[in-house]
């Protein structure tokens, strides 16, 4: 076995490994779980890095097993995959950090990380599959390895969530079986290729490949949460805030979002889907969701679950930017799913951070919390400003990119959607940042968990993620031009996708 | 309803099989041919005799193993303690002792009957089953007899009796299996090796048909 | 070297009984070890230099019995000593030192391993009728062994089931050597062709509904719950997992073998299977959303898994339908041996015989929760197990041949068993009330369970050298 | 028709009984004996269809003889069975309501 095909192996046994490890350790050994955590995290940064470096050079990583006739788990590192990839891995680390801080002392850790990295194995076996079946193995993977995270509290309210998310997710997983099956009894292999595979079949199947098709956007469709999909997101905000994070930043919803461009560019090929009209309809799902989203989220006065409903609307960007036929609307959705992987993490950190230090749940309790918590709430309000689309902020960026490729597009239609979201959004968050800053410190938090200590208003753990995490979103703002910025990346994977049209950055 | 559809369903197949059955054309292998052609090299001289304990006696060996199985699942699902001393009525007062002496003097009778089917079975009908049968039989009648009592669990030496006939059967078909094939027997030797498994089974048939009726016939105590 | 598996399990049986009661555990371990290698080594053997063949007694049928070790027999070997050696040590752990029901385990389990590998190596009807007696009635006892009142009534129920099943199927061998003078498969495949006389039609149903009775297959399945809800958990795992799929494999063989002409002919007949087969995942899945006993819910299930398995009749005509099968009867006897061995240790553990009993023990027995999850997995079909690659081959199959009703059953059988499933896990994942206890347990019954789970989920990583197997006639 | 004709027909008919029998009685007893009418008949299907035309042929009788030991084991077992189920419950019945 060769560097290049043991690579994307180590990179899922570098979180696979330790997961394992880690089930087996008492709970008190606390020492050499966080070691065996951290250790897995920098490891897989560092052979990310590796991959980075290689696929920029234009060496290509993969490896295949047979696991029955005819039918192979199948592995890749190409750009696409290495900016999910990335993404995972940078937040994986964070999170992790995070959450060694949120549970300090809490029960039944050992479970909780071990899922925890089983989780992001499965994202990682998302981002290298290098065909339809070994991306659904790892989709169903992420899907069993989150219920254990949703239903970690124990309590029936827990379990209540854990039991929708499930619903959703294995009846899309059923659908979208189905789709795969059928595409694989058609081509006989599901391979991902660039433009796609779906057009070698012939007109004569242009029906079936439209029904496959919706098949498959159902079934990727639940863990992005397009509306009426999306049903199980806010239920899902029951679960402790790393876990929150993690379904709404790292791990689940992105590999819906995934999903959706690997089928619409691989399978299909954008040029393949255009011509059997699969574009528009999901483009129109996708401005509905964006806008009902953002709506709901105006009425939620529970912070997590407001912020749940602004992932609902903010997930759907990407799929809009793929939809945007054209290298531009591709490049802002690519973009977007890095963007918003950075700004939601900040958002969710920030959330659970106010709800572990002074028990604020709910917007409603959040005045004067910015004086009590300032660096918190810092890191919370560039969060919060990026989901608007201020300028400096990582959201402008893909924002901006969206709304040329909906020009470029032909797409106008599309650009309101995009103004009327911001808008909705601005609407819901600034009222939060000015209870935060402006609003008068109440006489008593809801309970206080955590003194502050000068400066450190919370347990270091806690506070240094979302800072971290809110710096990134303000450099990928600033730097957009910059050589390992999110958006050269997505240039690059655009670039390659678009085979036939030559391509004019106008930006 | 389930009475109904019972029997329509039995009438059904009685109608179909009967129908089906009649004028049917003549079987297109006939095995008494095969049998009867092959009768010298099987080392005994019946035809059943050799269908059983050579062409067939695979069967053979597996029947014994459900035999012995069964004697096995009635000891697994009885009692193992003794039984309830005060519970038994003394019903020895209630056998005549005409039966008593009649039992006494039929046993050894049935046993040399018993050596003569076993011998028998090589050239006539009889063989190691009914010699067991008319073992069993006379256990059997000495239990009623109230001269043998009904068996609580088997020692050791009455288990290694259950069980041995079933393991000469096995040894020599695990040593044949190690010459050629399972129970194939060497020409000059099959009608030896025939008896050896005859009279080993004879004796462990008697004692498992035997140990069916007495371990059915003991107290399990809690009858009221 | 088939041979063997046959005459070990028969040797250690009654040595095992001969050493008297409870005794005869090391024989038995040692006999199940020697057999693991043996059906590997078979399997191997078969792979390499194809179906391999002995003729019993060396006459040859048809005036003998044969014995005959293809693809397919040789995979079921595989199965049946891969789950009975785990199983073998789990009981010995389970059972404790005065429990009644262990008196006579070994031996009856010594028959009842005989019966199955005869069972899978024979090709004469009559042979096989034979060993399904030996292998139903040590199966009845296994279920009554020890039992009090209730073990005892599920065990007459059983008895009379498979008593009557293989009544059915003897009917159905005397009519077919009436016909032809012959029981032996390989013979009579020749002989049955499309134009047979109307008993021998009477004769294969004769014998494929018997076998049904025996496999538990809807509306056939009354008999099954209770036996395998009642029983000890090593005793309703081995049941589960192996025992009821020897008829299944029963019902293939003569499908494939010697009825393939008439099944050829009648296009219609390989509905009728397939038609109770749906019936019986839809029907299974429902008892066993709304069983409360934990063991019960899972009996139902294998009366739903049972359903799948006859799903593949109508798509026979594609040799990756067999393939399909086996890996399903792969799936479910790894994953319901572990789901009844976990079962057992929860069981025992809490005390609790009910679904809501089991609050709170995710946390404290997390190896044997995982086990039960691992097998669950499989039973959903979820992906990685064996159990998705057995749903992926019979979608993938159904749509080739256009049968979309098999396809839609085989999904939505899986959702529904993601009810129950998740309906035991959801409880699980509670928290502990404050009153639980939870008696420790010994890590042997932990991790027997896990291993099988494993298998069940490994399997579904590597399923290559099974189908090269399967496919070696 | 031939007397081996005869036995065959007969069987079947003592088979449909029997089956019909261990289906719908009741009594556990009548049940066993029900099952053992029904394996007689077998026997007599597979003795006398075999040898319709009037040659003897030893093997399905010694496959009869087989059988009839099987069913043997199997009558000891179910009596145990039944007896066992009498000591514990005082009833030779399975009841229905714990069938479903």
């Amino acid at each position: 076995m060769t560097f290049n095909e043991l690579l994307p192996l180590a990179v899922l046994a570098s979180s696979l490994i330790p997961g394992l490890l880690i089930f087996t350790l008492p709970e008190s050994w606390v020492g050499l779980r966080t070691t065996l955590n951290l250790s897995g995290a920098l490891v897989k940064l560092a052979l990310v890095l590796l991959l980075i470096v290689g696929v920029q050079a234009g060496e290509s990583y993969g490896v295949h097993f047979a696991v029955l006739p005819g039918l192979n788990l199948a592995f890749k590192a190409d750009a696409l995959g290495l900016l999910f990839i990335t993404l995972s891995a940078v937040l994986w680390l964070f999170t992790t950090l995070y959450a060694i801080g949120y549970l300090e002392g809490a029960p039944r850790r050992s479970r909780f990380f071990g899922f925890f990295s089983l989780c992001v194995t499965a994202t990682m076996g998302i981002a290298m599959a290098a065909n339809l079946f070994t991306f659904f193995v790892f989709y169903e993977l992420l899907t069993l390895a989150t219920f254990p995270l949703v239903v970690h509290r124990g309590t029936e309210a827990s379990i209540r969530g854990g039991m929708t998310y499930l619903t959703y997710t294995l009846i899309g997983g059923a659908v979208l079986l189905t789709g795969i099956v059928w595409l694989h009894h058609l081509l006989g292999h599901t391979d991902f290729a660039h433009a796609g595979i779906a057009a070698a079949l012939g007109s004569a199947y242009d029906g079936q490949l439209q029904i496959i098709f919706l098949l498959l956007m159902i079934g990727v469709g639940v863990k992005a949460a397009i509306v009426p999909l999306h049903g199980w997101l806010p239920q899902a905000m029951v679960a402790p805030a790393p876990v929150s994070a993690l379904l709404h930043a790292v791990a689940v919803v992105k590999a819906g979002a995934f999903g959706i461009v690997r089928i619409v560019y691989e399978v299909y090929g954008i040029e393949f889907a255009q011509s059997l009209d699969l574009l528009l309809p999901l483009a129109i799902f996708a401005a509905v969701t964006i806008v009902w989203g953002s709506f709901r989220a105006l009425f939620q006065d529970d912070l997590k679950k407001r912020l749940a409903y602004s992932t609902v609307s903010q997930v759907s960007y990407i799929v809009l930017g793929i939809t945007l036929f054209g290298p531009i609307g591709t490049v802002g959705g690519l973009v977007h799913l890095v963007h918003q992987g950075l700004m939601k993490v900040t958002l969710f950190f920030c959330a659970g951070n106010y709800a572990e230090t002074l028990g604020i749940h709910k917007v409603s309790e959040m005045n004067g919390a910015g004086r009590r918590m300032p660096l918190t709430s810092i890191a919370f309000t560039i969060g919060a400003l990026g989901m608007i689309g201020v300028p400096l902020t990582a959201g402008a960026v893909s924002k901006a990119w969206l709304i040329d490729g909906a020009s470029a597009a032909g797409m106008d239609w599309a650009i309101w959607v995009l103004w009327t979201s911001s808008l909705l959004n601005a609407v819901y968050f600034l009222p939060i940042l000015w209870r935060t800053w402006f609003k008068p410190i109440p006489k008593a938090w809801p309970a206080e968990h955590i003194v502050a200590r000068g400066w450190r208003e919370t347990a270091w753990l806690l506070l240094l993620p979302p800072m971290v995490t809110a710096a990134m979103t303000l450099a990928a703002g600033m730097f957009p031009n910059n050589q390992i910025s999110p958006l050269s990346w997505a240039k690059l994977i655009a670039e390659r996708e678009y085979v036939h049209e030559s391509i004019i950055w106008t930006p | 309803m389930k009475r109904l559809l019972v029997v329509l369903g039995a009438v059904c197949l009685i109608v179909l099989l009967l129908g089906a059955m009649h004028d049917l054309a003549p079987a297109s292998v006939e095995l008494h041919a095969a049998v009867a052609a092959n009768l010298t090299a099987s080392g005994v001289e019946h035809p059943v005799t050799a269908v059983l304990l050579n062409f067939r006696g695979y069967d053979t060996l597996l029947e014994i193993a459900v035999l012995l199985l069964a004697l096995i699942v009635i000891l697994a699902i009885g009692r193992e303690e003794a039984s309830n001393a005060e519970a038994t009525v003394d019903v020895r007062l209630l056998v005549s002792p005409v039966l008593q002496t009649l039992a006494k003097l039929a046993t050894p009778l049935m046993i040399m009957v018993a050596f003569y089917l076993l011998w028998a079975g090589s050239f006539r009908p009889g063989g190691a089953f009914q010699a067991g049968a008319v073992l069993a039989a006379a256990a059997v009648l000495l239990h009623l007899a109230e001269l043998l009592p009904s068996w609580q669990s088997p020692g050791a030496r009455l288990r290694l009796g259950l069980a041995g006939g079933f393991l000469i059967f096995l040894a020599v078909g695990a040593g044949s299996l190690m010459q050629g094939a399972l129970l194939e027997y060497p020409l000059e030797q099959a009608g030896a090796l025939i008896l050896l498994i005859e009279s080993g089974l004879t004796i462990s048939l008697g004692l498992i048909l035997a140990g069916l009726f007495l371990l059915l016939s003991r107290d399990d105590g809690e009858t009221s | 070297m088939m041979v063997w598996l046959i005459l070990l399990p028969l040797l250690w049986a009654s040595l095992a009984f001969m050493l008297g009661p409870s005794r005869g555990v090391w024989p038995a371990i040692a006999g199940l070890v020697a057999q693991l290698w043996l059906a590997f080594a078979l399997a191997a053997e078969i792979v390499g230099s194809g179906a391999a063949m002995h003729a019993v007694g060396g006459w040859g049928a048809p005036l003998g019995i044969d014995l005959v070790a293809d693809g397919l027999s040789a995979a079921m070997l595989l199965l049946t000593q891969c789950i009975a050696l785990p199983l073998a040590v789990y009981a010995h752990a389970y059972f404790k030192r005065d429990d009644p029901a262990r008196n006579y385990f070994w031996p009856l389990v010594g028959f009842l391993l005989a019966g199955l590998n005869a069972l899978f190596l024979s090709a004469d009807l009559f042979n096989i009728y034979v060993t399904l007696e030996l292998l139903g009635l040590a199966a009845v006892g296994l279920v009554a062994a020890g039992g009090g009142a209730q073990q005892i009534a599920a065990a007459l129920r059983y008895l009379f089931a498979t008593l009557v099943g293989s009544g059915a199927y003897l009917l159905g061998v005397a009519l077919i050597y009436g016909t032809y003078g012959t029981v032996s498969t390989v013979t009579l495949v020749s002989l049955i062709g499309a134009d047979a006389p109307d008993l021998v039609w009477i004769a294969g149903g004769l014998m494929v509904l018997g076998l049904m009775l025996k496999t538990a297959l809807f509306p056939f399945h009354f008999w099954l719950p209770p036996a395998h809800g009642g029983a000890p958990a090593p005793v309703s795992a081995l049941l589960s997992a192996v025992v009821v799929k020897a008829s299944f494999y029963l019902i293939l063989r003569l499908w494939v073998g010697p009825f393939s002409s008439l099944t050829v002919v009648a296009s219609l007949v390989v509905w009728f299977p397939a038609l109770l087969g749906t019936l019986a995942v839809f029907w299974g899945s429902y008892q066993a959303i709304r069983a409360e006993r934990l063991k019960m819910l899972i009996a139902y299930s294998t009366v739903a898994q049972l359903g799948y398995l006859f799903l593949i009749f109508p798509l026979l005509a594609s040799a990756g339908a067999l393939q399909a099968g086996i890996m399903q009867v792969f799936a479910h006897g790894l994953a319901k041996a572990a789901m009844f061995a976990a079962a057992g240790t929860l069981i025992k553990a809490t005390g609790q015989e009910m679904v809501a009993g089991l609050a709170g023990v995710a946390e404290r027995l997390p190896v044997t929760l995982f086990a039960f999850g691992l097998a669950g997995i499989t039973l959903m079909g979820l992906p990685p197990s064996a159990g998705f690659l057995a749903k992926w081959q019979l979608i993938e199959l159904a749509l080739s041949q256009q049968q979309w009703v098999i396809a839609f059953v085989v999904l939505v059988g899986g959702l529904l068993a993601a009810v129950y499933v998740f309906s035991v896990l959801r409880q699980a994942f509670l928290l502990a009330p404050a009153d639980s206890v939870v008696t420790p347990v010994s890590r042997t019954l932990e991790w027997t369970a896990f291993v099988l789970a494993a298998a069940s989920v490994l399997l579904g990583l590597r399923g290559v050298e099974l189908m090269q197997l399967v496919g070696v006639t | 028709m031939t007397a081996g004709l005869l036995f065959a027909s007969v069987g079947v008919i003592l088979f449909a009984l029997g089956v019909a029998g261990v289906l719908l009685l009741e009594h556990l007893l009548r049940r066993i004996l029900a099952f053992n009418i029904m394996g007689s008949g077998t026997f007599l299907v597979l003795v006398g269809l075999a040898q319709r035309n009037g040659i003897a042929d030893p093997v399905p009788q010694a496959m009869v003889l087989t059988g009839i030991v099987v069913a043997v084991a199997a009558t000891a077992l179910a009596l145990a069975l039944a007896r066992r189920l009498y000591v514990l419950t005082g009833k030779l019945e399975l009841s229905q309501d714990d069938e479903a």
